[in-house]
């Protein structure tokens, strides 16, 4: 068994509040005999806590940080895990029509041109990332009092949407724990430009001799191995799928 | 013409027993002296009859036939005023401590005019603007005197008014009492010093085993209060 | 440490230079505040001096209840009105959630209890002829109880000092109740949180020191009013 | 609603049928919270008996020093020991981060300010001849010292009651310093921070109702031993 | 021989200068009257020279020479007591208050023994287990005295210790104070009613206008202390 037991790995609330972190760690830890401690924050401050060297590896979405994080060398190699898709939520009669729109970015112009109200999570998260790149796509400068920009988590936000009857941008995982507890639907999925990939990257052990890298290797390893990939693929909640392996893939970017 | 009559107060702090019946009235231009060992009800008597310390139970008229202590409480609180055995001073001068007593409505010349008289007749003119909370104790129980004057009522309840007091403050006390006797101020005196008082007191009542035991007139040729029937009161 | 230094030196430009989002920023968190807590001090003091000078059944019991009531977390205390606010709570025809009524709400919630369970330790401490004293002298009861209240000014003062600085820190109840909408309900304390959740570490902090500097000013001033903190006989 | 009370019933079914989860959580609220309070309680008032009873240069500047300290967030707390205590900080050697000896100096640093502030209003508001009298009776210092804060208990109470409270519902610094780790650094403010951001808001009302079940316990014992709340002469 | 001299000393609180240069001092087993107007500075003094009250400027001689107040502090407050002109009660019964001064060093048997003295002394068994916040006036002043005598002090600071008191317990005081006397406690009483203490007094030291005017050597055939060279005192 590991000389050092314990390891600490940072990570989006994402993954923390869909189940899938307390399904898999049981069984990682029967495994290899590592104990993790799961620091579950936003993708900003899980990278900044790699960066200080608080975490020994670091599980996110947030695809060009990533790589810019390795590329600063904080990180050793980030090798994807996962993915899943966000989604457009709304109230179910769709006041500004998305549901005829065939992009992603489309649909997201319909927003502002109806000046229908939209709730952004505005914390700088993979999510909010992923919006403001769509709306960059679009040409437009999302403002005005139809944009609510939040600065709270997935949840938060999908509440908020719910209380005011707006559109807002979600990962399919906080959805599906939500969704019996909204009147908001899917208005609109599916699209290529709406994947949403995961992750994992171990902290680089040349400037921190002593975190755990054995650790956060085993970590890595494990879950892109054919078990932990397994696993992932399995993993839902009454019969949703959240994720979709992607491990199969060498280390490095996943294809958009 | 004015009262205040008690009967039958009783009041135990836990198991001690301190009034057990006691009887006093008040009256116009009356002073009556309160005399009695330490611990024997003195201070407790006047804060009852102030309407400061509820009594367990004591019929008062306050010339509108007998009632509960509790109903005539407004009444008593309006009109009368106690000076505390260990006066209070409010958080200001000397001077703001005497403008509190005066009623709101006055005129600020009148006010100035007012305090200015009560500072001269308590000597503190010097210290009028000092802070209340460190004057001396002698200076203290001046103020708390004068401020009670100020008030002007209808009944004050004295607690050993001359305590702190050097000579010639006892002696101006003195005066001022027997001016607001002439005024028809009702009087009452607590204080271990009877001797001093004896040139004013109409009456002096002595507090032991929780009863008035000695009913004393001295100086007045009045019969002392308390032994007027009631009834003769209620026609007044 | 050096990003932190600059960060703050950019955050104090920011301010002094007018920034508007910034200066929005502070403005939604001192009205929000502010009228919380004038709207929750004299029913508190009120109640307060209730406790303290009055003696009913039951009277220790709401004393222990004030003081319990400090141990609530904020964020309970927002999800309590959420609840109630929200669509399908009882209040939800108001359409108040996410508006800075809510907050206000909140924030009173909040407050009320601070300064209960502290004014009256506060008019406990008070000397009790102070009252006598000033109903003897002809004092209605509302001016005795100005008398007591300057009286122990310190206590009381040290009550508010501690009801603003609970609301004006609390980040849970503004989050729930207000959703920390950029130029809507977003206050200082929300958007630390959310520079903090960013890992922006060093703008968390600075935004922290201008909410210090607010206190700070706040502070001074009321002490100046409260005259010197001496002990006296 | 209805939603509320089965999540309340729950929680306290789980309270009482010895869930180890919860149990786990609550001890470690208790422990930080109490360890805090604990190391933080005799400086806090030997600071607050100097600041009313010494005369120093500067010693109305401390006193708004710490009133103003009172307005600082707990994340903004939080954050600052997080810069101190993480690796690339000055103290990142002693591998503090992400575990209870970090939260309870957090929680030191939320409730020193309180303890000062409000203990020196306890103090301020003490005759002055209780000191005199105990000093000419021939106590030590130390012995006069104790005789005032018995004199001013309810004042002290007062403060450590909002210490508490302070420390025991607060997320911030909790959450930084900490982790929220389960089993490890989660506490029940942060664990109902964890539930309400789930959306399990009923989950995050019965931990709240938890923690006011203990903070309630806490008070009444208090209560008792500091005997009647009454206003005497 | 002990005791104490001061000289010289000055107090001003604000621009009122109460002390201007006073000079006094206490023998062992000598009494000293200190009487003076309102205001004119008694308790200022006897709170100067227990250790408690700092004044602007003073030269303390306890047997070793002058030096200044604040070099003589510990020494002051260790070994004389203050009985204040309002006494404190502290927070507990009467017989805890009169405990508090008993050293802790005592057998519990010897501390219950002294107490019970002290009690039967003062007259206040019967409520020695009442809460004494609420106690009278005269039970206060008389708790402050028996407590300030089980502290069993060299130098007694008495300020207007007969306040309060009923004729019996002025008595009593006078009685304790004499004995107290002849165990060679040096003491300073400060009182308006001087007529009281005449009989145990040595000395009567006026204070008036910032000075000590008047010594009069009264009863005692020593002469009045202050009037003893300093060097004669340095020599003791
Ligand atoms: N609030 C109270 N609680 C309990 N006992 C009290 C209270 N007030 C007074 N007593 C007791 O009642 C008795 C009478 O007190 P009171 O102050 O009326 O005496 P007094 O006649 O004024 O005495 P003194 O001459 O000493 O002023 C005293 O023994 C006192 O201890
Ligand atoms: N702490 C203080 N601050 C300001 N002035 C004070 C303070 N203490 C006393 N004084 C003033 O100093 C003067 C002397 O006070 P002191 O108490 O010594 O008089 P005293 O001789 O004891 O008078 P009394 O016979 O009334 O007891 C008084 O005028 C008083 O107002
Ligand atoms: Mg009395
Ligand atoms: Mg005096």
């Amino acid at each position: 068994s590991p000389v050092n037991k314990t390891l600490r790995l940072a990570t989006t609330t994402s993954t923390e509040n869909s189940g899938l972190l307390s399904y898999l760690l049981p069984r990682f830890t029967q495994a290899t005999g590592y104990e993790v401690h799961v620091i579950a924050v936003g993708t900003g401050k899980a990278l900044r806590m790699g960066q200080d060297g608080d975490v020994d590896v670091v599980l996110v979405h947030a695809l060009p940080a990533e790589t810019k994080f390795v590329a600063a060398g904080y990180g050793e190699r980030r090798y994807p895990v996962m993915y899943n898709d966000f989604v457009i939520l709304g109230p179910v009669n769709d006041p500004a029509g998305l549901k005829h729109a065939h992009s992603v970015v489309e649909a997201m112009s319909k927003i502002s041109q109806h000046s229908a109200l939209f709730v952004s999570r505005g914390d700088d998260s993979g999510t909010n990332k992923k919006e403001l790149a769509i709306w960059r796509d679009a040409k437009i400068k999302p403002k005005g009092s139809w944009y609510r920009e939040a600065g709270q988590g997935m949840g938060k936000v999908i509440q908020m949407a719910n209380e005011l009857d707006a559109y807002t941008l979600s990962d399919r995982g906080t959805w599906i724990a939500y969704r019996d507890k909204t009147h908001l639907k899917v208005i609109f999925e599916g699209d290529e430009g709406l994947r949403n990939p995961y992750g994992i990257i171990a902290v680089n052990p040349k400037r921190y001799p002593d975190i755990n890298h054995a650790g956060a290797q085993a970590l890595i390893d494990w879950i892109t191995s054919h078990d932990g990939q397994q696993l992932i693929a399995q993993y839902a909640i009454d019969g949703f799928k959240l994720f979709i392996p992607s491990a199969t893939r060498t280390a490095g970017t996943d294809s958009k | 013409m004015s009262y205040i009559a008690f009967s039958e107060t009783h009041k135990a702090f836990g198991r001690r027993h301190i009034l057990q019946g006691v009887g006093i009235s008040l009256r116009e231009g009356q002073c009556c002296l309160l005399t009695g060992q330490n611990g024997a009800g003195k201070s407790t008597l006047q804060r009852i009859i102030a309407g400061l310390e509820r009594p367990d139970s004591a019929q008062v008229d306050v010339g509108d036939g007998y009632h509960s202590w509790k109903a005539q409480r407004k009444f008593l609180q309006a009109n009368c005023v106690y000076l505390h055995q260990q006066p209070f001073m409010f958080d200001g001068s000397v001077a703001e401590n005497l403008a509190y007593a005066l009623p709101r409505t006055l005129t600020k010349a009148e006010r100035l005019h007012r305090i200015q008289v009560a500072l001269t007749w308590a000597g503190l003119e010097d210290i009028a603007e000092c802070w209340a909370k460190t004057i001396s104790g002698g200076e203290r129980q001046r103020v708390a005197l004068a401020r009670a004057w100020l008030r002007s009522p209808r009944y004050m309840l004295l607690d050993e008014p001359s305590n702190n007091l050097d000579e010639d403050a006892k002696r101006r006390t003195l005066t001022l009492l027997e001016s607001l006797k002439v005024q028809g101020i009702a009087m009452v005196v607590a204080s271990h010093e009877a001797e001093q008082y004896r040139c004013i007191a109409d009456e002096q009542l002595d507090l032991a085993q929780g009863r008035i035991s000695a009913r004393t007139g001295v100086g007045s040729t009045l019969p002392p209060s308390n032994i007027i029937p009631i009834n003769k009161f209620q026609q007044a | 440490m050096e990003h932190l230094s600059n960060a703050t030196i950019q955050a104090f430009y920011l301010l002094f230079s007018g920034d508007r989002d910034l200066w929005r920023i502070i403005g939604i968190s001192c009205r929000v505040s502010s009228l919380a807590l004038m709207i929750a001090v004299l029913p508190a003091i009120m109640l307060a001096f209730i406790l303290s000078y009055a003696r009913f059944i039951g009277r220790r019991f709401v004393i222990s209840l004030f003081n319990t009531l400090l141990s609530v977390p904020a964020v309970v205390i927002g999800l309590t009105f959420y609840l109630l606010l929200s669509r399908q709570g009882p209040l939800g025809d108001l359409h108040l959630l996410f508006t800075q009524s809510a907050m206000v709400i909140g924030q009173i919630a909040l407050c009320f209890p601070m300064l209960v369970a502290m004014g009256h330790a506060a008019f406990q401490s008070a000397d009790k002829r102070a009252w006598e004293t000033a109903r003897t002298l002809g004092a209605s009861p509302l001016r005795a109880l100005l008398t007591i209240m300057r009286e122990i000014r310190f206590g009381l003062l040290a009550a508010l000092l501690a009801a603003f600085g609970r609301v004006i820190s609390e980040i849970g109840a503004s989050m729930m109740l207000g959703g920390n909408i950029l130029y809507y309900t977003r206050n200082i304390p929300t958007a630390i949180a959310l520079e903090t959740s960013k890992g922006e570490f060093a703008q968390g902090i600075a935004l922290g020191l201008v909410l210090l500097l607010f206190a700070f000013v706040l502070n001074t001033s009321l002490h100046y009013f409260q005259g010197k903190g001496q002990v006296i006989a």
